[in-house]
């Protein structure tokens, strides 16, 4: 049976290292824990990151994100978190794990969730500037190439 | 029919969510489209080019031939940009 | 310049929330961070797996393995951490870390550490089974398939 | 000469390092092979398959035909199986 993913969506930050050793907990038939954590970046005087989101549709599309991640590898295990918000450089945005006895199932689906996830999941990024200015995040042509080449 | 608007699209509408009944002729996405864009002046600059704009229908995201009806929760929103 | 890789080789565990803060410490160009944590699973009776390495000569090799991605992907840091000694099922074995400004230089770095680790460092590992029998683990031809992938 | 012994080998030597001192003839891997085969029976069942063992010379991988010489560090181990 496929394993039950971890999905949660909020304003509050994460803990890495807590949500690594749930993925563990109890259980010894975990050879490989693959991570990415995308943290906000101070570009071009960036002073805050806003991250607006569709509240239902945002868990529905990361659930189902995540089973398909489940269905497509042998994970042992799987926990997305995304936040929504206003955030600052350094912050962390998003947090995708996945645990699995093998290293290549654990860093392949690592990938394809972040790649997913940055095309099928409703959020949206306003960047405000030290200046004062602010700009709507627009989506990358290179972001949806990434998660085409999960298509089968 | 309830109506929600995300990011550039809900500031240039200037509401985040309405209630609306359009007429019987509206069926689809694109007809929900052309109808909400003769609202309001805002409305209009919202979905001035609707290349711009990607669609749910209750919380799934749908193409402009999508069938829309009463009841139904249909959201507007420039393409995604999380992660 | 290249990020300069942090190296350690130990019999210790560590730490992966306290190693991921640190390569965020006291910078705002993070963008991504990518992380592979392998861990000692319980196959088939598995009491205990003990790890040798090759002192000096490990060093040099994670050294140079973490240069070269260094030098192939633009990152910000990486980290390499790799116990020997005596490990138990549920342990930590390997920690590779890596951060750009950018996800797919994170997660392709990553991936290529630890597939070059597991064919260019010299560690071995002995399972001890509960039952009191112990072999050594036998290399896999996936494993240089792997490793194989990032030649050029 | 120092030559270095790891996990199988090791143990089918029986020692972990030992000091040698190999004649003139004794110019390579290959070479070095041969002749420490003929040390001990640990050594011969150590090298009774040299394509089953690998070698670093002053602690960088080396093939069979890599040159050895007098004050070298080589090592003799079963192929890798970290990470």
């Amino acid at each position: 049976m496929p394993a039950t993913p971890t999905i949660r969506v909020q304003a509050e930050p994460f803990d890495v290292g807590a949500e690594t050793a749930a993925l563990q907990a109890g259980r010894t038939d975990v050879g490989g824990l693959a991570s990415f954590l995308g943290i906000c970046r101070a570009d071009g005087g960036l002073a805050a990151m806003v991250l607006e989101h569709y509240p239902g549709m945002t868990e529905r599309a990361l659930t189902r994100i995540a089973e398909e991640a489940c269905a497509r590898w042998p994970l042992t295990g799987c926990t997305v978190i995304h936040r929504h918000g206003r955030l600052l450089p350094g912050d962390p945005i998003v947090l995708v794990l996945t645990a699995s006895a093998h290293r290549v199932a654990a860093l392949e689906s690592c990938a394809f969730l972040i790649d997913w996830l940055k095309t099928k999941a409703p959020f949206w990024k306003r960047e405000e500037f030290a200046g004062g200015g602010a700009r709507w995040v627009e989506a990358k042509a290179e972001d949806d190439e990434a998660a085409a080449r999960w298509a089968r | 029919m309830k109506v929600l608007y995300f990011a550039w699209v809900r500031q240039k509408v200037g509401t985040a969510e309405e209630d609306v009944a359009p007429p019987e002729e509206v069926r689809d996405v694109a007809g929900l489209v052309g109808w909400l864009a003769g609202r309001s002046p805002g409305h209009a600059a919202a979905f001035a080019d609707p290349r711009q704009v990607r669609a749910a229908v209750n919380q799934d995201f749908a193409t402009p031939d999508h069938p829309v009806r009463a009841g139904d929760e249909v959201a507007f929103f420039p393409p995604v940009t999380g992660g």
